[in-house]
C-alpha cells in the first residue's frame, strides 16, 4: 500500500477499520509529521515576511513614514477646505442663533483648530453623522 | 511521504494562483489604500476590499456552494457551503440592503426637504444621469436591458440601491457595479467641481438664499409616512428601500422608540454593513471581474455621475429663469444624493465664491431627495426588468 | 412591432440581442421617458402633498398643533397620576432608605416637578426600565 | 408610448387599491396614531403599524413568496420572496418569541416573586380568563380549537406567547391576535381598574401590606435554574419560553456575564422586536383581517383580560378569607401580567384609598408570576392542540 | 377525565426522565457551578451549561428536526423545528466561529508578535500537543481519523477553532469536544504550572527579557492582510478563520471604521456567542455524552494541554541553546493559546522565581501566535480529512 | 365516546365541526379543567420548592452563604496572585513610562488594595479585556 492509498483508507470513516492498529499508527505518524512541518513552515515564512516587512518600514524612520500620513490630510484639498469652511458654517449658525441674528451678518475670517486626538471627521457632531451615512 | 508532500503541495493556494488573481490581489490591495490612508469610504471600501481579496485566493473555498441531497421528504447538507456563500444569501434574496437603508432614514433629517420642497424636483432631475447611462450601456451592445438597468444606476449615486437593484436584475455584476458605485461616491469631491463651474456663471455660484424655516415635529413625523403611502402607490416595486428608508426616519422622530432608533442606525446596520460589504466584494471574483464589462461598467458609471450632476445644476438654473425663483444652482448638484458628500460639495464650491454664502442645508434638500428620487427610478427598472 | 412588443422583447434577456441597435436606442429611449416621467411625477406630487400638509399643520400655529400635545400629556390621566405617584413612591422609599425608617412612616404630600427635555417616562430609572418592557 | 403609460398605471397601487386595503391603511393610520401620539406600547405598535401600512400597499410585494425549483439536488431561487417574507420566517418557525423571552428575563427583577412566593397563585389565577376566554371562542362556532385557543391566549397579556402559540396554532390568526394583544396590554390601565373597584371593599383596597424581605444574590441565581427544571418537566412545550425567559434572568442575576446580559436586553431584542413588529403587523392584510373574526377576537380579547383581572382579584379575597392572609386584593390583578403595567394600576388604585400605600413592589410578585403562569397555560394548550 | 390526566402525566417530562438525563442535568448544574462561583471562562460556560440543561429536558424538544414536505417546487414546513434547531444551523453550517474569530480579532493586540516575531516558533510548536494527541485517540481503536482530528484540535486551546473543525469533521462530539475545551482553557493555571517548572531550571524561569519595541500603526495594518495573503495560499482551509481573525483586527488597527471594530467586538460577538454557547451545550444529550468516549476526549485533551504546554517550554529552551538567545522558557507554554490565561500563568510563574520580571507582553507574542498556529494545524486536518 | 376520543376530535380542526355544540363545550370544560389545573399545580409546586430553597439557604445566614464566596475569592489562589501581580507590573510600566525609565529598575513592593464594587475582572481596562476574551 502506498503512502497514498495508506492515507487515503485512513481519512475514509468507512474504511479506517480496516486497517491494522500498526498501518494506523504510521498514517497518524505522516499526519504529525505533515501537520507540524505544514504548521512550523507556514509560520516560519510568516516569520520571515514579517520580520522583512518591519526592516523595510523602519529603514528610514524619519522620512518614508511620514509622507503618506501627510498625503492623507493634505491631498484631496477641497475635502480639507471643506471641513474648515463647514466648522466656520456650524460655528458661525451656532452664533447667529445665539445672537439671534442672520447667519448672512457674520463672517468669521479664519479659525486655529487646537488638535485634538480625535479622527478628523470626528469633531463635530454633524459632520461626523454625515460621514457615517452610506 | 515525498508523494503526500506533492500532495499537498498540489493543494496550496500557491499551485492555484493564477495571472487573474494575483490582478485581484493587487486591486483589493489598492482599494485597501484607498479605503484606509485616503479615507474613501472606508465603512464599506475596508469590508468590500476584504471580501475581494478573500474571494481570490485559491481552494478557500469562502464562496463554495453547498452541497446538499434530497431524498424523499429530507434535505440533507452533504456538505455546507463557504461562510461568505451563507451571509452573500442577504444580499441575493434582498435583505441587506433595504435594512441598511432603515439605518440609513434613522440617521437623515429630511427637515431641509420639508422646509424647501421644491428640493425634490432637483432630486428628479439629477436621475437624468441613470436613465442616459442606460441607453449608454445599451448602444454599446454589451448588455442586455438587465444590465444595463443595473449600470445606469450607479447614477443614482445610492449603495444600497445599486446592490438591491443589481442584485435582482443582475447579479452576475454585482462586484463591479457596487465597487463602481462606492468608488464614485468617494471621489464626488473631485468628480463634481469642474461640471458644477462649467455649468454656471460666477453671478450665480454667488446667490445666496433665503434661510430655511423652522420644520415641526408633527411634519418630521407625517412625512415618512406620506412619503412611504404615495410612492409605493405610484411604484409599487419601490415599497421595499422606500418602506424602510421611511421606518427608519419615523424611528428617529416619532420620539417614542428611542431604543429602536438607536439600534437600526447603529448596532444593525454595522453588522449588516460587514455583511454586506465583504460578500460584495467577494462576488469580485477574476472570472467575473476582469473582463472587458468591467472597464465598460467603470466608465459609464462616472458618465452617469457627470450627467446626473449636469441635470441637476441645469434644472436649477431653469427653476430660477421660468418661475422666477432664487435657487443657486450649485445644490442642484447635490440631488445625485451621495448624502452628505455631494451637499458639502456645494458648499464648498459657493463658498470659493463668496465665502459667506453658506449653502450646505440648502443643498441638503436636493440631497436627500436624491434618495428617493433614486429609489423611485430603481423601482421603475425593476417594474420594466424585474422578473415581478 | 408594438411598442408593448418591443418593450417585452427588450426585457427579455434571452430575446434582446434579436434587435437592431435602432430597436434597443428606441427602446431604451422609451424607457427613459417613462423612468424620468414616473421619477418626475412621483416626486412632483409628493411635492404638492408636502407644501399641501405644511400648509394645513402651519395654518394655525397657535392653537392646533398645541392640542393633541396637551391631550397626550392629560387624557390618560390614571396614567399621569400613576407616573406621578410612583415618582412619589420612588423618592420615599429613597428617603426611607436613607433615613433608615419604614417607607409606611413618611408621606410625601406633593412634588413640584421641573420640566426636563427628556421624554417623561424617561425620567426615572426603573420606570423606564419598567416601560421598555413588553 | 400610451400604451406603455397604461401598460404602467395598471402596475401602480392605486390600480390596486380596494376598499379593504384603504381601510386597512386607516387602521394603520390609527395604530401610529395610538403608539405616537397616545404613547401606547409604542415599542411594539410602531413596527406593527407600520407593517399593516407596508402589506396593505397594492403589488409591493414586501410578503411576497418566493418562486424557488428544485432539480435533482439543487434548490435554485428563481425569484427571491419579499423582505417581510424572510422576516417573518422568524415568527412562523418560532425563533423570535423564545428570544424576546429573553431579553425580557434580563430586564426583570424576581425578586419580589421570591421574597413572596403566594404571588405564584395569583399568576396562575390571572390565567383563568384563557381559558374561559377559550370555551367563549369555541361557543361561538366560529373557530377551531387551535384558533380559539390562540384567541384565548390574549387574556394571558403577554405579546411573545401570544404570538408563540398563534404562530405554532393558528398563523392565519396572527395578526389580529398580535394587534389585540398589545392594544389591551397598552389599555390596561382603563380596562383593569373598574373591575377592581366593582370587586373589593374600600376597607379592602386600604389593606397595607408588610413590607418584602432583601432577597440573597444566590436565591435570585437559582430561581432560574429551578423554575426553568419544574417547569419544563411538568409542561415540556412550555420549555422553550421559559428556558429563554430564565437563561435571560440568569444572564442577569449571575454577574459574570454582564456582556450577555447587555446584549440580551439591548441589541438583540431590539433587533428582534423590529422584525417581529413589523412582520406581524404584515400578517393583518385586508383579506386576513377585514372578517367578522377580527371582529369577535377582538371582543373575547377584552373578555380574557377582564376575567384575568377579576380572578386575580378574587383568589386574592380567598386567601384573605380562608387562610387568613393580609394581601391587599387589588395586587391581584396584577397576574395577568402586562409586565409593569398592571403592577402599576394596583399601585395606583391603592393609592386613591390611601395615598401613603405603596402596592408597587407587592404588585410586582403577581405581576411575573404571571408571565410564568401564561406560559405554563401556553404550554399545556400547545401539547393539547399541538402537533407536536 | 381521569384518562386525560393520565394522558397528560404521559406527556410530563417526569415520565421521560431517565438516569442519563438526570445525570446529563447534575452535570449542567455542575457546570454552572464552575462558571458562576469558580468563574471558569462564564461568559461560555454559563450559555453552554444552560444548553446541556435545555436539552436534557425529555420531551421539551428545542433541538428538534423540522419535519418538511417537498411537493413538485414547493418546500412545505409541516411542523417548525425546534429553537435551538435552528440557532445551532450556525454551528453545523460553520458561520457563528469564524465570526466569533472577527470579534476576537478586533480585540486583540498583535503588536508583541510584531515586535518580536520569533514568538511565531513558539505558536507553532504548542501546536504539537493537537498531533500527539491525535496519534493517542487513532491508538485508543475508539475513534475514526475525523474524530480523533476534532480531540486533537482540544490542545489547540480555542474553543472557536475547535468547534470549527469539530462540527466540519465529527459534529457528533461537538458538544463533549466543546466542553473539555472550555473547561481546559479555564484550568490553564492550574494544569500548567507544574509542568513549566519542571521543564525549566530556577534560572531559566529567571531571566530577562529585554524590552519590546514600539509598533508603528502601519506595521499593525499590514499585519493581518499579510498573514490572511500567506496563511491562506499556504493552508487554504484555514482561510475562513485566518481570514475573519484578521479582518476584525483590520477593523482594530486601520482605525477609519470604529464602528465596525465596536460591532463586531462588542454586539456581533455577544450575540453569536449566546447562540454558540447554548447550541453547543445543547448537543451534549445523555445518549450522546454519556459514553466511554467522552471519557477518553476528557482524558486526551488534558493531554494535549499539557504536550502542548511541554512543547513551547522546550523549543524555547532550544531557541536559547542552538540560536543563544535570551527568551525566558517560561512564554513558550503560552504559546497554546488560551489567550490571555496561558500569558498571565507565564507572568505569574516567572514572578514566582523573580518579582521584578514582567513577562506578561514578552508571553502575549506566542500568545497570540498560538491562535495563528492553531488555526493552520486546523486547516491541515480540514485538508487531510474534510470532505472538501 | 370516550373523553380521550373526544379529545382527539376536537384537536383535529378537520374533524371539529363534526361536534354538537354540547360535545365541544364539554371539551372545552375540560381543557380548562387540565389547563388550570396544570397550572396552578405547577405554580404550587414552584410555590413549595422555592419557599424549601429560601429556608434552607437563610437557615445559617451568617455562615453558610459566606463560605462559597470567600471561597471563589481565595481558592483558584494563583488567579488572585496573578491578578494582583499584573496589577502591579501595570502600574510599574505607568510609572515608567511616566518617569521615562525602564521598567526593571523600579520594584512596587505592595499595593493595598481599596474595594471597589465592580466586579474583580472589570477592575484595569487590559485586564478586563483579556477577560472578555475567548
Ligand atoms: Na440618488
Ligand atoms: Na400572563
Ligand atoms: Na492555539
Amino acid at each position: 500500500m502506498t503512502t497514498t492509498e495508506l492515507l487515503a483508507t485512513f481519512a475514509d470513516p468507512k474504511l479506517i477499520h480496516s486497517l491494522g492498529i500498526g498501518d494506523k499508527l504510521s498514517a497518524g505518524l505522516i499526519t504529525t509529521v505533515l501537520g507540524m512541518g505544514i504548521t512550523f513552515s507556514a509560520l516560519v515564512i510568516l516569520l520571515f515576511i514579517i520580520t522583512w516587512m518591519t526592516t523595510l518600514l523602519n529603514q528610514a524612520p524619519a522620512t518614508v513614514p511620514e509622507v503618506p500620513k501627510e498625503e492623507a490630510v493634505t491631498k484631496p484639498g477641497i475635502n480639507t477646505t471643506a471641513n474648515d469652511n463647514e466648522l466656520v458654517a456650524a460655528i458661525t449658525t451656532a452664533l447667529a442663533m445665539t445672537l439671534k441674528t442672520s447667519t448672512s451678518n457674520i463672517v468669521i475670517r479664519n479659525i486655529n483648530k487646537v488638535d485634538s486626538p480625535t479622527p478628523n471627521w470626528n469633531k463635530a457632531g454633524i459632520i461626523e453623522q454625515m460621514n457615517s451615512r452610506f | 511521504m515525498l508523494q503526500a508532500l506533492l500532495d499537498f503541495f498540489k493543494s496550496t493556494g500557491f499551485y492555484g494562483l493564477t495571472f487573474g488573481s494575483i490582478t485581484m490581489l493587487a486591486i483589493a490591495s489598492l482599494l485597501l489604500y484607498l479605503a484606509i490612508v485616503k479615507k474613501f469610504e472606508p465603512l464599506l471600501l475596508v469590508p468590500i476590499a476584504f471580501g475581494v481579496l478573500l474571494t481570490n485566493l485559491p481552494f478557500a473555498g469562502l464562496m463554495a456552494e453547498p452541497i446538499i441531497a434530497i431524498t424523499g421528504d429530507m434535505i440533507h447538507v452533504v456538505q455546507p457551503g463557504g461562510l461568505l456563500y451563507y451571509l452573500y444569501q442577504g444580499d441575493v434574496l434582498g435583505i441587506f440592503p433595504p435594512l441598511i437603508f432603515m439605518g440609513v432614514g434613522a440617521m437623515t433629517d429630511f427637515g431641509p426637504l420639508i422646509a424647501n420642497p421644491k428640493s425634490l424636483l432637483l432630486g428628479a432631475a439629477a436621475q437624468f444621469g441613470i436613465f442616459i447611462t442606460f441607453i449608454g450601456a445599451i448602444a454599446s451592445g454589451l448588455f442586455t436591458a438587465q444590465q444595463a438597468a443595473s449600470i445606469g444606476i450607479i447614477g443614482g449615486a445610492d449603495g444600497p440601491t445599486a446592490i438591491f437593484l443589481a442584485s435582482k436584475l443582475a447579479p452576475e455584476l454585482l462586484g463591479p457595479i457596487a465597487i463602481a458605485a462606492y468608488s464614485y461616491m468617494a471621489l464626488v469631491p473631485i468628480i463634481q467641481p469642474p461640471i458644477m463651474k462649467l455649468l454656471t456663471t460666477k453671478k450665480e455660484r454667488a446667490i445666496r438664499m433665503t434661510q430655511l424655516r423652522d420644520v415641526s415635529k408633527k411634519e418630521k413625523i407625517l412625512f415618512p409616512i406620506i412619503v412611504t403611502v404615495i410612492v409605493s402607490l405610484m411604484v409599487p416595486p419601490a415599497a421595499t428601500l422606500i418602506g424602510m428608508l421611511m421606518l427608519g426616519n419615523l424611528f428617529r422622530e416619532c420620539g417614542v422608540v428611542g431604543r429602536l432608533e438607536d439600534t437600526a442606525k447603529n448596532g444593525l446596520i454595522n453588522v449588516i454593513t460587514i455583511f454586506l460589504g465583504i460578500t460584495v466584494g467577494a462576488t469580485a471574483t477574476a472570472e467575473q471581474f476582469l473582463q472587458i464589462e468591467t472597464l465598460a461598467i467603470l466608465t459609464l458609471g462616472v458618465t452617469a455621475f457627470a450627467i446626473g450632476t449636469a441635470s441637476g445644476v441645469l434644472l436649477a438654473k431653469l427653476m430660477n429663469k421660468t418661475l422666477n425663483m432664487n435657487i443657486n444652482p450649485l445644490i442642484g448638484s447635490a440631488g445625485v444624493s451621495a448624502v452628505p458628500m455631494a451637499a458639502r460639495v456645494s458648499q464648498v464650491v459657493g463658498q470659493q465664491e463668496d465665502p459667506g454664502n453658506f449653502l450646505l442645508m440648502h443643498a441638503m434638500g436636493p440631497n436627500v431627495a436624491g434618495v428617493i428620487g433614486s429609489a423611485v427610478s430603481a423601482g421603475v427598472l425593476l417594474s420594466l426588468f424585474g422578473t415581478n
